[in-house]
């Protein structure tokens, strides 16, 4: 129940984005549009059965929002470097390339937090994620391969992750 | 100012959408050509759509609203595309290319993959 | 109930992104299927959207769980809902108006390029959507479930899981 | 001014179009073709912002993000197929 109702009011938090300004000239309320989307994220919340989060403990605790945010933070800096690497490799004449595909292992379990990881891991410098087993390993293909022992590649590949991720998913 | 922030998000946005494509083009095989296509695409798409954020703010809010959820779906959705392209492409038969060091996930026999030979 | 790890349908990745979308995707489908008359879409565009939320369980969970979000019974009857109401409103238009699919609800001209506005408009956009959204997604766990085999001569769908020869 | 940058914009574009086109015309597996039909996919959401821009109005990006959620759907069905797996299992 209360994993239905967080769905329904993130979807009515979205359904507020998209019907941007709230309020009419007049400065009244658009009553009509915001009673719509109550009805819409009320079938959404109601169809989708299996549910958007695992569990809704902690949902609320602020820390994980402010983890979340320095995640981004990180992230964005590590997205910016990853491109520059593949500008770099791609316009230069001679194609500085040592691809292959090599496994790492994470601590993580729940499958949202390897989900995150895997897709933080997709969008990081010369690393692209093949495959995500549920007991945590993980096969990644890496266009500079440096090592292919997994501890060593791990330490190049997942550690910077995830110790935010284990925070935000907690 | 805000132009001038805008103008240079829009360049360099579009600049690395023609080198992940220019990458799609010149890499040898499909999973390098993920790699270059998604990363750079994906920031290059973000960028243009931060850069229009950008250069209308003085007129209305909802184009930049419209643009952060755009930002949104596309940095979740694009590497899971590319993750399941690139399993696709792997259980499909595509070796990586001769030039490669390494297959740890040929090496254990694709585990997850749950493929049963029929025909 | 919702085991990422079962064997059946795609990855644990593809499959976790999926629970964490598809709300927002019948969410959109529903905003472009209520705001037909504002922006562009309407109901085939806001259906197709509907039915793509659907057809990403359907892929991502295979079939048993997408069965299980919309049942084929529960198609079936939605788009037959669909295509009564789309048909009662063209038959209200002739009782009211005297023609068919006569607009018999006013709007005052304040309202304009408002939600409540346009008449009848709303009401087909949200009958459309019904039925294009549910028999989109009929016509594909219909197509994946069959396949063409020649018997006796012939060609004809039969089902794939009782099609052992 | 503007409407030269957006010109510039909308000519790059389609110089990545091209190119998109070219490894699905050309790409040796059936891979190739998925990856570019999903880039192609992305470029386009682009154009919509661009669009968006050039008049001022905010409904095209809601083009925008339908057209990312077909091209997503699409290359989800393109993978499974790519897999060897049915549609229903």
């Amino acid at each position: 129940m209360m994993r239905r109702l967080a769905l329904f009011l993130l979807c009515f938090a979205v359904w507020i984005v998209l019907v941007w300004p709230p309020r009419d000239e007049t400065g009244a309320l658009r009553l009509a549009d915001l009673s719509a989307g109550a009805l819409a994220a009320l079938l959404a919340a109601a169809v989708m059965r299996e549910f958007t989060f695992e569990k809704t403990r902690g949902l609320l605790d602020p820390r994980r929002y402010l983890w979340l945010a320095a995640y981004g933070v990180v992230l964005l800096f590590y997205i910016v470097k990853a491109n520059f690497d593949v500008a770099y490799r791609v316009l230069h004449p001679a194609m500085p390339i040592r691809p292959g595909i090599v496994k790492v292992r994470t601590s993580l379990r729940s499958a949202s937090a390897i989900t995150a990881l895997a897709n933080s891991i997709t969008l990081t410098p010369g690393t692209l994620t093949v495959e995500a087993t549920a007991d945590g390993w993980l096969y990644v293909h890496w266009i500079h391969v440096t090592t292919t022992d997994p501890e060593e590649a791990a330490r190049h590949i997942v550690s910077r992750f995830e110790w935010f991720i284990s925070r935000i998913f907690a | 100012m805000s132009d001038t922030i805008g103008a240079v998000m829009l360049a360099v946005g579009i600049l690395f959408n023609l080198a992940g494509c220019l990458g799609m083009v010149r890499l040898p095989d499909v999973y390098n050509r993920l790699q270059a296509a998604t990363k750079c695409v994906t920031l290059g798409t973000c960028l243009v759509l931060g850069a229009v954020a950008v250069l209308t703010a003085g007129q209305s809010a909802a184009i930049a609203l419209r643009g952060a959820l755009c930002i949104v779906f596309i940095v979740i959705t694009s590497p899971t595309a590319a993750h399941a392209l690139a399993r696709g492409a792997h259980a499909s038969g595509v070796k990586l290319w001769e030039g490669s060091v390494a297959d740890a996930y040929a090496a254990d026999g694709e585990p997850g993959a749950a493929r049963e030979e029929t025909e | 109930m919702n085991d990422p790890h079962a064997k059946e349908g795609m990855s644990l990745i593809v499959k976790t992104v999926t629970r964490w979308l598809k709300g927002f995707l019948l969410l959109y489908g529903a905003y472009i299927v209520l705001y037909g008359h504002l922006t562009p879409g309407g109901g085939f565009a806001g259906g197709v959207i509907v039915a793509c939320a659907f057809i990403l369980v359907f892929l991502a969970c295979g079939a048993g769980i997408g069965h299980r979000t919309l049942g084929r019974l529960a198609a079936s009857e939605l788009d037959s809902a669909g295509a009564l109401i789309f048909t009662a409103v063209g038959a209200l238009g002739i009782a009211l108006g005297g023609v068919f699919f006569r607009n018999f609800i006013r709007t005052p001209p304040e309202a304009h390029f408002r939600l409540l506005s346009s008449g009848v408009i709303p009401v087909c956009n949200i009958a459309i959507g019904l039925k294009v959204g549910t028999s989109l997604f009929m016509v594909l766990a219909i197509l994946s479930a069959v396949h063409v085999a020649v018997k006796g001569g012939r060609r004809r769908m039969v089902r794939r899981r009782e099609d052992k020869s | 001014m503007p409407e030269t940058i957006y010109n510039l914009a909308c000519g790059a574009l389609l110089v990545c179009c091209g190119m998109c086109l070219y490894r699905i015309g050309l790409g040796p597996t059936a891979p190739d073709r998925a990856v570019a039909i999903d880039i192609l996919g992305i470029v386009v959401v682009c154009f919509t912002a661009l669009l968006s821009l050039r008049t001022g109005l905010s409904y095209y990006l809601n083009i925008g993000i339908a057209w990312a959620i077909l091209s997503f759907v699409g290359t989800i069905a393109l993978a499974k197929h790519l897999e060897g797996k049915g549609f229903d299992e």
